[in-house]
């Protein structure tokens, strides 16, 4: 187990790379940054975050479930309106949309917090605090 | 990759004091209120305790105590409700837009914005809720499987409208909440006691590993681009409760952009009528920058002529295509009762823009001031205009008529504004004001798309 | 350095003849074609335009991408002299709109081909100090490339409201001239994306930005252009006035034309939206140019669609004419590919 | 309300529901209809009896509707010979009289500090024998002083005069008919007001005559009118010096100078030739007056004195009536007679001129006689004063102001009032629908009074009072003495189901064939020029009569057709003068009336209203608008009351608004009336072309709908009337009509394109097949249900205001207040509709109550509702039987055939609603 700190971001990145050079998996490295350092990305060449299979998967079942869940009230009890056809679908589009967008970010939201394994109980009592620091944890499990 | 500035003000390098500097500043401004503060407080919630008061007393004598009658329905209820849900629109704007135009300057107003937004977007939800006859059966506009056997009707507007704000809603504080949890992070190192334990709760336990900000900036990059269209659909929603109708007036195809635009113009102003006093209050000005204001007087006079442009085309084709109806409800709003209100909106919204094609004035931050409050009386005012004239001036002469808005609606008015500034006062003690993690990573300074 | 001087034909020949040749077909072909030059017109019109306020556009919001390709982008400006002369021929079949037999100022004959003339005038004065401004380097480039656009609005309401609105008197849609700029606009992108496309294949390194931001355009507009039709039809659907709503019934009476309206929809919101959505598609040069294509083809069908109803048209003589205005769009794009052998040098 | 009225109420309510038909307080314990009772009482299902309306002195059938022994609505008599099943809005408003909180139930004694007390009978008839006695001792006359009095009432009072010693005086009605009694009297000795057989007609010709509002039997005439249009040969020429409704629903309305009728009328008799069958006489009397003469002092063109001439001249079966303001001032007597030269040389008396069956106006006194009673009162020879049905006093305080000076003043009242405010004991009156009784409008023709409803509290009828008061006591009621008197038969079945009884014993046969007096002097030379200067005339009005009737709300709430006003008292101004005197609507003007010199001037201020219609140098002021103003004259004939020539109006810059419920009076080319070209065109076009990207949707067995004739239209606003009662349509008062938010389902608006003759159009809720509002609820308040109609379900509704907003006829109405406990008091709702709650929506809905209750017949009958079976409230009381309704699916209805007949039409056809509510509109305004 192994820590590294740095004060620039450019230290750590040189760092960093060394490490991953030097042939270390990155699922045996943590690292912790008071912002999202892309290059860290570029270095693990970690693939795009899965968070976007949730996204689509929200965004389409709100557009599907509304749209249906509207025509089945109009079906349950079919009330004629201003002459307007019972499945206006003009109309039903505004909702469908909507309830698009407000699944699509719930979800996005809650795969999120389950990507991260948020609210961390154990974090919230006593959160590794790396200040404005850059810090590399190095788990000696693997590598040399 | 571009130069920074950092605070200092020499080139070079982020470095540790910076990054202790900004999150000093930004906490700094969630310490210590001021008698200023308290006094602006407590005449806000005084307003709104007001504003709630009288909401009461219709609730009980029927809404026959507002001034609204046979033909003009909707008055100042309407309007505030548009006014603010326009309010509510900057924001996402600003956080949501800016942000997938990688527009940098965001990171100033970003935060602010959003806080905006949500509270308009309350504040702006009670109004359909104020005008309701029967405000105590306004869950018959939820669809619910009820004793009563029967669902909403989809093809009303405004049932559009209980989606469209309460999507609204719920996106724009799933945004604006993602936004804070890194500095929520921050900030619990900075606080002791309570206040330590409640952020770090509302910061989930957030470390900032890499996955973490993985999954973050792709979250947030998500949800931006739900708000964008959201945004747009909002407010085109809000026009179409007119548009849809066939009044003289209301019934136009240009509603939905131009009303967007309207939103857009009316709350940007509204940010910048804010920030103002608050920089200086709280000793921003470093980071909420002349260079930022000039970028958003650029959005001002952009959206000021969209919204011309509609003014325009809109009397054009009422004279254009010789329907009678139409010709006299514009005909009535620029020589009716209402003239002045329709003279002075023009001057707001129309000409006073026009000064901003010059750069020394987008670039005053005194004259910003006074133009976005221009602004917000000229948007109040168009929105009053649109609903009160063309309802008055509808297809039967026998029944044409005119609307003076009672005390009672006033002082509800005044009274939403009273919730707007008690809630934005709370926020900005309690809530960092600024994105500590995206100025971190950005640097503050002038940078362009 | 710019090409298309090099290699000779200047532009003002091209220019006369195209108007000379489409005018020649129109007084050529069948009595029942009017609208022949109509189409032609309006869809150049859209597309030319469009493609100079991209650039004043991008200008304006001071768009780093642009720098690259503006310079290929404002060769097309001259082109803008072919629409008032097209305009002028065009104004012989003055007596099909509805309105022509109505009296008043502005309902005169006269009056409305003097103004709609001026309307198309003003866009390509404006993009010649446009133009000019850019070439000397002059600071005042951000005025012209907004007044420009100013000009460009202006243009492309008259031609929506006077030459296509005014066909149906009385039947109005208060968003049309911004829905007309907004699908000019959209041209102008397709036809840049084109532009670019051929850039990249050329693998011209600097074109790459302005690709990539070309294409993320091409979705935002795909998505607006289905809000402003959308929020047009809902609220025409909706108010069910039969002033307004006989425009859309009648065509959608007519099968064939009931068609090409859902292959607007199709060419101009699913393929662009839908086709672009993954990150590999917006990578590949072919895709995307295909997607251009097809955005600028369901402008012209979308065209046809406002005028048949009113006007009639048949195919040989409606397509010469569109034809015909291509060719110097073709014609200045396969000079510009061949130039790339020789890139520009930048700044 | 206040609360005390509305226990108040409920106690009359259950009382009423207490005593089945007897009249007597045995038994109060409430009892449940276990079994319905032999006489039919089934609760919940109304029952209808015969009654007589009281409202006007035309005396029109009614068929009274009872829910649970309460007198819900009243409707016309369809066998009625006078309304044949119609009635105007004072009938239909004459209901809530039966509720009005106010009423006495008990004699009022007045005390010494002017407050009144409640007494019992025997003390209020021992006081008023008292009272008479120590009158008797002063040797002083006892004077009983009533309105018109007619039926077995009549000898009835006599004989009561007779026992106590009270003679009866002249009686007084404010619009006595003097001139045309006063003709028929001068030329025939006989003071005969005749009745007029306008359906037999085929050239009418009224000179002011205000056939359609206040004149003699207004819903007969316009039923009377009706049969003579369905004859197409029928033409109406209306010469007025005002504007009145009758003008308006003329075929040619002429308006001419105020005071120079007699000119036409003079011109007339020389130049028809029937007229030279006139005695020689008569004839050299009448001054010969040119043609140029005419057209200048009446200022009627040239070319419409021809169209009078030659028609009279062609017409087989003339007639001439003239009336209203024309027979009011100096000029009246001349016009009368005139008037009745010329229906007597035209050979009209007999055939269209009834002189046999005239109105019993006989014992109806004139000005003349009251100032009889002044001089007498002045000397005070005049003792004690009993009133009864007396008008006079609230419409003219001033005239009577005289009356303050009798000792001991008695009257029978239903509600305080100003003359009961001064009289010092008040017995109180019972209402016609709690009484028996009958009147006789006209020779030959008997109408029964009988009670719907037990007496409010102490109340009797008038004939028990009187009875009781001479002594009798309470033992024998009044209708105990009508079966005597009409001793053959009784009040016989037959009588009470049909509500009248035709004998003609009473007509008055060999009345006025010849004239007998022609060669005794007859003053004919025309009066000395026309009025100069401006001319007030103050007339009755259609809401209020004399005034009579403006204590019951309703007919405050519905405006005045002509001006769209509702509350307050206003003055009808030209548009010339307008513009003379710089006024604008609401403008408050000082008119200064001629009195003859020893009086002050009479002054009033009344706010001014502009009609486009009304002749210049005409001002114009209903009776019901008096208030208390002075219009004292002085007793000299030259000054009539009525009609104040060379009255001065000043602007005094002061303002007040009007209650002016219609925004503008011009349509311009709205699509609401058909302009011309309109008429040209198949106004069905909405058929034509593709307008519209909707399915159309099918409607189950019913689409009702409602055909209104605008030709047949007067404006009367019976409709209306009938609407708000039958509907529980809450009364909202002037602070709310300020302010826009009157509440009628049923509006009248009347235009003024063509200023001569104003066009009425009544619009309720048009039930559109693709209705605008409907779409627009959030919560399915409103839709379209299987029948057509555009339903309101007041249980949904939150109260967005949305349909309203954006209905195009702007029909429909929001609760602002909570009205629920707002007059039309509890026991006059309809119970078969609900009251609506503050905050909801509410329209017409085609009495939706009542197609169901057909429906439900019919369904037990198990067949499908008749044509004409149902018939909205509207329909049912229109006097013009302008409205009809029906069902528009079946083409072999009566509402089909109209609806798809030529000059049919739909307000703003072009917004593609498609209404159900058709309008038929075939005559070319002004032709």
């Amino acid at each position: 187990m192994k820590q590294f700190e740095f004060d620039t971001q450019e230290e750590f990145i040189a760092k960093l790379k060394e490490i991953v050079d030097a042939g270390v998996k990155s699922e045996f490295i943590t690292t912790l940054t008071p912002f999202h350092v892309h290059e860290v990305d570029h270095i693990f060449k970690t693939r795009p975050s899965e968070l976007r299979y949730f996204t689509l998967l929200g965004a389409a079942a709100g557009f599907i479930l509304s749209f249906m869940f509207m025509v089945f009230t109009v079906m349950d009890w079919p009330i004629i309106t201003g002459g307007k056809p019972l499945i206006s679908i003009p109309a039903f589009i505004i909702v469908a949309f909507e309830c698009t967008i407000l699944f699509g970010g719930i979800v996005s939201l809650l795969g999120f917090l389950h990507l991260n394994r948020l609210p961390d109980i154990r974090r919230i009592i006593d959160p590794r605090e790396c200040g404005n620091k850059f810090l590399i944890i190095h788990d000696m499990g693997g590598g040399k | 990759m571009e130069k920074r500035k950092n605070v200092t003000g020499e080139e070079g390098m982020k470095t540790q004091a910076f990054y202790g500097q900004v999150e000093l500043d930004v906490i700094r401004a969630m310490k210590r209120p001021g008698v200023f503060y308290w006094i602006a407080l407590g005449a806000s919630i005084l307003a709104f305790g007001g504003g709630m008061t009288l909401w009461g007393y219709q609730v009980l004598k029927g809404m026959g105590v507002a001034g609204i009658t046979h033909p003009v329905g909707w008055g100042v209820y309407i309007t505030n409700f548009v006014f603010w849900v326009g309010i509510a629109h900057s924001g996402t704007l600003i956080s949501a837009v800016l942000f997938l135009f990688r527009a940098r300057f965001r990171s100033a107003f970003n935060r602010i914005a959003e806080a905006m937004t949500v509270i308009a977007v309350m504040t702006a939800g009670l109004f359909p809720l104020i005008h309701l006859g029967r405000v105590w059966r306004f869950y018959y506009l939820l669809p619910y499987p009820n004793q009563r056997m029967l669902w909403v009707n989809f093809r009303s507007p405004l049932i559009w409208d209980v989606f469209a704000v309460s999507t609204y809603l719920t996106v724009s504080v799933i945004f604006f909440y993602v936004g804070m949890v890194p500095d929520f992070a921050a900030a619990r190192r900075h606080f002791t006691g309570i206040r330590r334990r409640i952020y770090s709760i509302l910061s989930l336990g957030w470390e900032g590993t890499t996955d973490q900000w993985r999954h973050y900036s792709r979250l947030y990059m998500f949800l931006a681009a739900f708000a964008t269209p959201l945004v747009v659909s909002v407010h085109s929603v809000v026009s179409w409760d007119f548009a849809m109708s066939i009044v003289p007036g209301w019934h136009s195809t240009i509603f939905a952009p131009y009303f967007v635009a309207g939103a857009i113009f009316s709350g940007t102003a509204m940010v910048i009528t804010l920030t103002i006093p608050m920089r200086k209050v709280l000793k921003l000005e470093k980071y909420i920058t002349v260079d930022h204001y000039e970028k958003i007087a650029g959005v001002l006079l952009v959206t000021a002529l969209i919204v011309s442009f509609s003014y325009i085309v809109e009397i054009l084709m009422a004279a254009y295509s010789g329907n009678i109806f139409e010709k006299t409800v514009f005909y009535y709003r620029m020589t009716g009762d209402y003239k002045y209100f329709f003279w002075l909106m023009m001057f707001c919204n129309v000409v006073m823009p026009l000064t901003l094609f010059n750069r020394k004035l987008r670039r005053n931050i005194k004259y910003l001031f006074v133009f976005s409050l221009f602004v917000n009386i000229g948007m109040w005012l168009e929105r009053f205009i649109i609903i009160v004239t063309s309802l008055g001036r509808e297809y039967i002469p026998y029944s044409w008529g005119t609307y003076t808005p009672s005390l009672i609606e006033i002082g509800i008015t005044v009274g939403s504004f009273g919730m707007f500034f008690t809630f934005f006062l709370i926020f900005s003690k309690v809530l960092p004001m600024l994105s500590i993690s995206e100025i971190k990573e950005q640097g503050v300074g002038n940078e362009t798309i | 350095m710019r090409p298309l001087e090099i290699k000779g034909v200047p532009k003002i020949i091209q220019v006369l003849a195209a108007a000379f040749l489409v005018g020649a077909v129109d007084f050529l072909s069948a009595e029942r074609s009017d609208g022949s030059m109509l189409i032609a017109l309006l869809f150049w019109a859209c597309v030319g335009q469009g493609i100079i306020a991209l650039s004043a556009a991008a200008e304006v919001a001071s768009g780093k991408w642009i720098k690259n390709i503006r310079p290929y982008l404002l060769d097309y400006y001259p082109y803008l002299a072919i629409f008032p002369i097209v305009f002028l021929v065009y104004s012989r079949h003055i007596t099909i709109y509805a309105w022509n037999t109505g009296e008043g100022y502005w309902w005169s004959p006269s009056f409305f081909i003097i103004r709609n003339t001026a309307a198309l005038l003003f866009p390509l004065i404006m993009a010649r100090y446009y133009a000019r401004s850019l070439e000397k380097e002059s600071p005042r480039i951000k005025l012209f490339a907004g007044l420009y656009l100013l000009s460009f609005v202006i243009s492309q309401s008259f031609m929506a409201f006077e030459i296509v609105m005014s066909l149906e008197y009385p039947w109005v849609n208060t968003l049309f001239g911004g829905f007309f700029f907004v699908e000019s606009l959209y041209a102008g992108i397709a036809f840049s994306v084109l532009l670019a496309g051929l850039f990249k294949r050329r693998d011209v390194e600097c074109f790459f930005p302005a690709f990539k931001d070309l294409t993320v355009m091409i979705m935002g507009f795909a998505l607006m252009w289905a809000g402003l039709f959308y929020s047009q039809y809902l609220v025409i659907w909706y108010g069910n006035i039969p002033e307004e709503v006989s425009y859309i019934a009648e065509r959608m009476h007519i099968p064939a034309i009931k068609n090409m309206g859902l292959y607007t929809l199709l060419s101009l919101f699913l393929v662009p939206f839908l086709g672009l959505i993954s990150r590999k598609m917006k990578a590949d040069a072919r895709v995307v140019s295909a997607a251009a294509l097809s955005v600028l083809s369901g402008l012209m069908v979308e065209r046809i669609i406002y005028i048949v109803p009113a006007v009639q048209i048949n195919i040989i003589p409606a397509a010469l004419p569109l034809a015909i205005l291509g060719i110097p769009y073709l014609y200045s794009m396969i000079v510009q590919y061949m130039s790339l052998s020789s890139p520009p040098v930048e700044n | 309300m206040r609360r005390r009225d509305f226990f108040k109420m409920m106690s009359i309510a259950s009382g009423a529901a207490l005593t089945a038909c007897k009249i007597d307080n045995a038994d109060r314990r409430l009892l449940p209809y276990l079994v319905p009772p032999e006489d039919g009482i089934i609760p919940g299902t109304p029952r209808y009896i015969t009654g007589t309306c009281l409202e006007c002195t035309a005396s029109c059938g009614l068929r009274v509707k009872i829910r649970d022994d309460r007198p819900v609505k009243l409707e016309g008599n369809e066998n009625h010979p006078i309304n044949k099943g119609k009635l105007c809005m004072r009938g239909q408003a004459s209901l809530s009289r039966l509720y009005n909180p106010e009423r006495f139930t008990a004699p009022m004694l007045k005390q010494k500090d002017g407050s009144f007390k409640a007494i019992g009978w025997e003390e209020a008839v021992k006081v008023f024998r008292r009272a008479m006695d120590d009158v008797k001792g002063k040797g002083l006359r006892n004077v009983f002083l009533s309105g018109l009095t007619t039926g077995t009432l009549d000898g009835f009072i006599d004989g009561f005069c007779g026992e106590t010693g009270l003679d009866r005086l002249k009686e007084v009605e404010v619009m006595d008919y003097g001139p045309i009694k006063g003709a028929s009297r001068r030329l025939f000795n006989r003071s005969l007001l005749p009745t007029y057989g306008i359906d037999r007609a085929d050239v009418l010709i009224t000179v002011g005559a205000d056939l359609l509002e206040t004149f003699l039997s207004p819903v007969e005439w316009h039923a009377q009118i009706g049969e003579a249009r369905s004859k197409n040969s029928f033409k109406w020429f209306h010469i007025e010096p005002n504007l009145s409704l009758t003008g308006a629903a003329s075929d040619l309305r002429i308006p001419c100078k105020p005071g120079s009728e007699p000119y036409l009328l003079a011109f007339l008799l020389k130049n028809i030739s029937l007229c030279s069958g006139l005695p020689a006489g008569i004839l050299q009397q009448i001054p010969g007056v040119t043609k140029k003469e005419v057209c200048e002092s009446t200022g009627i063109g040239g070319e419409n004195i021809e169209k009078l001439v030659e028609s009279l001249e062609k017409s087989q079966r003339p007639l001439v009536i003239s009336g209203g303001p024309s027979i009011m001032g100096r000029n009246g007597d001349i016009t009368a007679i005139y008037t009745l030269l010329l229906q007597w040389s035209l050979g009209m008396i007999g055939r269209t001129v009834d002189m046999q069956h005239g109105f019993s106006a006989d014992r109806v006194g004139t000005m003349d006689d009251l100032y009889g009673l002044k001089a007498a009162i002045e000397k005070n020879t005049v003792g004690l004063v009993l009133f009864s049905r007396f008008h006079g006093y609230d419409t003219l305080p001033h005239l009577f102001s005289f009356l303050e000076k009798v000792s001991f003043k008695v009257v029978l009242s239903q509600v305080p009032s100003g003359l009961t405010r001064q009289c010092d004991l008040v017995l109180p009156l019972a209402h016609p629908l709690e009484s028996w009784g009958d009147t006789e409008p006209r020779r030959g023709l008997r109408c029964l009074i009988q009670p719907a409803a037990s007496p409010l509290g102490e109340a009797k009828s008038e004939g028990d009072i009187l009875s009781a008061l001479s002594g009798k006591g309470f033992s024998v009621s009044y209708r105990d003495y009508m079966i005597e008197v009409f001793k053959s038969g009784g009040i016989d079945e037959e009588w009470v189901s049909k509500g009248f009884k035709i004998d003609d014993t009473t007509a008055d046969n060999g009345a006025a064939k010849e004239i007998l007096n022609w060669e005794k002097e007859i003053k004919l030379e025309l009066p000395g020029g026309v009025y100069k200067g401006e001319t007030l005339y103050i007339i009755p009005s259609i809401r209020g009569f004399d005034g009579r009737s403006m204590d019951i709300p309703l007919l405050r709430e519905i405006p005045d057709p002509l001006s769209s006003i509702s509350y307050g008292r206003w003055l009808t101004i030209s548009q010339q003068l307008a513009q003379r005197l710089k006024l604008e609507m609401g403008d408050i003007v000082e008119v200064e009336m001629a009195v003859e010199p020893g009086l002050e001037k009479a002054l009033l201020r009344l706010p001014a209203y502009i009609n486009p219609g009304l002749p210049g140098g005409v001002a114009t002021l209903y009776m019901d608008c008096l208030g208390d103003m002075d219009l004292s004259v002085g007793e000299n004939a030259a000054f009539s009351m009525f009609c104040r020539e060379g009255a001065v109006l000043r602007k005094t810059g002061e303002r007040e608004r009007l209650a002016m419920l219609s925004a503008s009076q011009i349509t311009g080319k709205r699509h609401i009336l058909p302009d011309e070209e309109e008429n040209a065109v198949n106004r069905h076009n909405h058929k034509k072309g593709h307008s519209t990207l909707y399915p159309e949707h099918e409607h189950k067995g019913y689409r009702w709908g409602l055909v209104i004739d605008l030709d047949a239209c007067t404006g009367c606003s019976a409709c209306a009337a009938a609407c708000y009662i039958e509907n529980n349509v809450p009364i909202v008062g002037l602070k709310e009509h300020l302010k826009g938010r009157e509440m009628s389902w049923l509006r009248i608006e009347g235009y003024y394109n063509d200023p001569l003759k104003p066009e009425f159009i009544p619009v309720m809720c048009q039930q559109c097949d693709n209705a605008p509002c409907e779409t627009v609820c959030p919560v399915f308040a409103t839709y379209h249900n299987p029948e057509g109609l555009n339903a309101q379900v007041y249980n949904r509704c939150v109260g967005t205001r949305y349909c309203a907003n954006n209905c195009p006829y702007k029909v429909r109405r929001f609760n602002w207040f909570d009205r629920s406990h707002s007059l039309p008091l509890f026991s006059a709702f309809n119970p078969d509709i609900s009251v609506r709650p503050r905050g909801v929506m509410e329209k017409c809905m085609f009495c939706i109550q009542r197609i169901r209750a057909a429906r439900d017949k019919a369904g037990d009958e198990n067949r499908s509702i008749m044509d004409g079976e149902v018939i909205t409230a509207c329909a049912q009381t229109c006097p013009a039987n302008a409205i009809t309704f029906g069902n528009l699916l079946d083409v072999n209805s009566r509402v089909y055939a109209l609806a798809m007949s030529k000059g049919a039409y739909r307000v703003l056809e072009l917004l593609g609603t498609e209404p159900a509510v058709y309008y038929i509109k075939r005559k070319k305004n002004a032709e």
